[in-house]
């Protein structure tokens, strides 16, 4: 089933209980796609590719700037200037030459998101926005795949695998109106302790291994994340998806809705910075 | 059984901002408050209470006095709306309840599965009220 | 106080309220020795060198191999048979070419742990046996310096500030006694998932992080992951230190103990893989 | 108030192993057990004292009835040990408590904060054992 080498390679994880052989080729045979190559889709990215997942894909348009550094641990000073996609990719081919890494240097669209991500068997959401998360989210939702979904600011985060399992909510099913464009900040207006992205990004690696291995039960759960709560972690049961979901609900037309949706318009337009940015 | 519910509240996802930046509070409440969710008087009902609630204790279906209902969550929100908030209410409340992007759990329990806004408060009870972040 | 690059480099870092620009000078300014590179040292030393921290120490005298990478992930396949702490040292100047880093190829012993120590403000246990663990408790006693320790086997994690503060205890405090050596397997015996030792790695750099910059509360407690569990994390309330401990005590003299100590006849003798590898 | 308390026990850091791989357990023990800790005859002892103990339920200085003392974690220790153990005991407890390098957390705190073996289990208590890990 697997080449000697890889016995050597991922032995340690091999002779876990409950994962071993199978685990592991459950890992090889995956395709997982990580869109946003920043905070948290570095550490996911790392920890995918070391625990042998097949075939990765990267999804990002923005290039790497100087102040990324500090928690994009993947690019270098190097790379700046660079399309965050290629700098990730090529950081993880070394990390592990034997996944196949597959970067896409594009903005996430209506119109090329389902195309993009249909090849995948997971789909991590490590964006900066309200509108991508959205659209990865009905995405997901078409593609009836699991969405692992990292958010993180200041000294907090929050991850939630969305539409998993027979009664997994979606993005919508949580938030069905998006909040006000001006309750919504980014990184680079409220900040971002980097080990904190790395903490998220970590879990979601940790979450995506779990979906492939079979090893993740189907209870729909939010971690919430607080650096300097004590305590720190609070995990909390979640609603199962909504009948009258406009997204996965049982009369939706996800496929159609996508094609028709402004997302940026829907989520209050584009604020300044995102024009500049091209979303 | 006391006439008033105490409660734990936490702020986070940046929430804690408009609440004096403070994410903890303790907060106690009367046990029945106007349906109208008027707060402007609470703490004259939860003294004009005492005596018809203290011996009540047990009896759940005590007769509730006109115009008021148990505490809920609605009433709460009212509360923290009125009472808490330092700043900018449009970005906590948005008509009768939280504003988009907001959930509100009850200990660790999504408000959804617990009533929403008609869930009972207890004394005891721990509500977070999280805002959902986008960052990364 | 800082160069005008640093504003750049980490400015979404000294954003945020609490941390700032004096936050960012205390990282510039401090010392961290993490010993051991591995599963958990690899992450921590990531995120340490990403936030700013000024000098870095690393101690590992184990080399790189090819079992060790699907969770080691600053080593890569082109480091295999470089000594852990060359090639972990190599990886970070990358990461923040503005961080002094210092590499010590040597087995940490009682002769000379004080003076390895010493030069540095934080300690991080990112070990992998328990006669290091209690060497690195007592040593951290002596030098009066916050022991940040992470451990990690099969799905689990655990957090623990050792020495910090006015009443935290110390590793002796809360396990007088060495448990029997046939209870305590190893990672390579009990396998070990990779992104457990990345979360809990991880973790340890944001504790250090905190404590350098003054967000760290002093309250003692201990922080318990299992990737199976529901919930992951739980947070525990720990005793203060204890008036009778041995290494931190009223009346212990410590120095005098680390100098008489055989610590691994203490933990009851060379188990056949430890006396190959030059414990 | 019941004869018996209901406990909920969690085993970590590959103390499972020892516990039919199982980390997660309720049990029920009795209110009042041998001073001696023997639990051969826990079940029995159990339904014996029901009569005794029902109508004392508010009255804690009630007479325990000799050579019984209030359950407490030392029973609980040789309890876990007789009747839960599936292997090696010398793993999970060494004399009259656990091993070195174990440690038991009683509703998430330090078991040394509340009074370690001799602690007075109550209803709804959650234990955890834990055996500290050392990789990396
Ligand atoms: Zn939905
Ligand atoms: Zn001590």
């Amino acid at each position: 089933m697997l080449p000697l080498k890889d016995y050597r390679r991922y032995g340690r994880q091999m002779i876990l209980e409950g994962f071993g052989l199978p685990g592991q080729v459950k890992l090889k045979e995956a395709s997982v796609v990580v869109v946003g190559a920043g905070g948290l889709g570095c550490p996911a990215l790392q920890y995918l590719a070391a625990s042998g997942i097949g075939r990765i894909g990267v999804i990002d348009h923005d290039v790497v700037e100087l102040s990324n550094l500090h928690r994009q641990i993947l690019h270098t000073e190097t790379t700046i200037g660079m399309p965050k996609a290629l700098s990730a990719a090529k950081a993880i081919s070394v990390i592990n030459p034997q996944s196949k890494v597959e970067a896409v240097v594009q903005a996430l669209s209506p119109t090329n998101a389902t195309e993009l991500l249909a090849p995948y068997d997971v789909i991590l959401d490590c964006t900066d926005n309200a509108p991508t998360r959205y659209l990865l989210s009905d995405v997901a939702v078409a593609l009836r795949k699991p969405l692992v979904s990292g958010a993180a600011q200041r000294f907090e985060g929050q991850l939630c695998i969305y539409n998993y399992g027979e009664n997994g909510p979606c993005y919508r099913c949580l938030f069905p109106k998006p909040p006000a464009q001006e309750t919504v900040g980014t990184c680079e207006e409220t900040g971002i302790l980097g080990a904190v992205t790395g903490i998220i990004g970590n879990l979601q690696a940790l979450e995506t291994i779990k979906i492939i291995a079979g090893l993740k039960d189907q209870a729909p759960s939010l971690l919430l994340f607080n650096a300097l709560q004590t305590p720190p972690f609070r995990s909390i049961k979640l609603r199962n998806k909504k009948p009258a979901c406009a997204a996965c609900g049982s009369g939706a037309k996800t496929r159609g809705m996508i094609d028709n949706t402004d997302y940026v318009q829907f989520c209050g337009g584009p604020p300044a910075n995102w024009v500049e940015r091209g979303l | 059984m006391a006439s008033s519910v105490s409660l734990k509240i936490e702020f986070g996802g940046g929430l804690e901002l408009l609440f004096a930046n403070q994410s903890s509070h303790k907060l106690t409440l009367p046990k029945f408050v106007p349906i109208s969710n008027s707060t402007s008087l609470s703490s004259l009902s939860s003294s004009n209470l005492k005596d018809t609630d203290t011996e009540s204790a047990t009896s759940d279906d005590a007769a509730i006095p006109d115009g008021l209902k148990r505490v809920d969550v609605t009433y709460l929100l009212h509360h923290l709306r009125d009472h808490l908030l330092k700043e900018r209410p449009e970005l906590f409340m948005d008509k009768e309840t939280v504003r988009p992007g907001i959930l509100v759990l009850i200990n660790d329990t999504d408000w959804e599965l617990e009533g929403e806004g008609e869930y009972e408060l207890k004394s005891g009870d721990e509500l977070v009220f999280i805002s959902t972040l986008h960052g990364g």
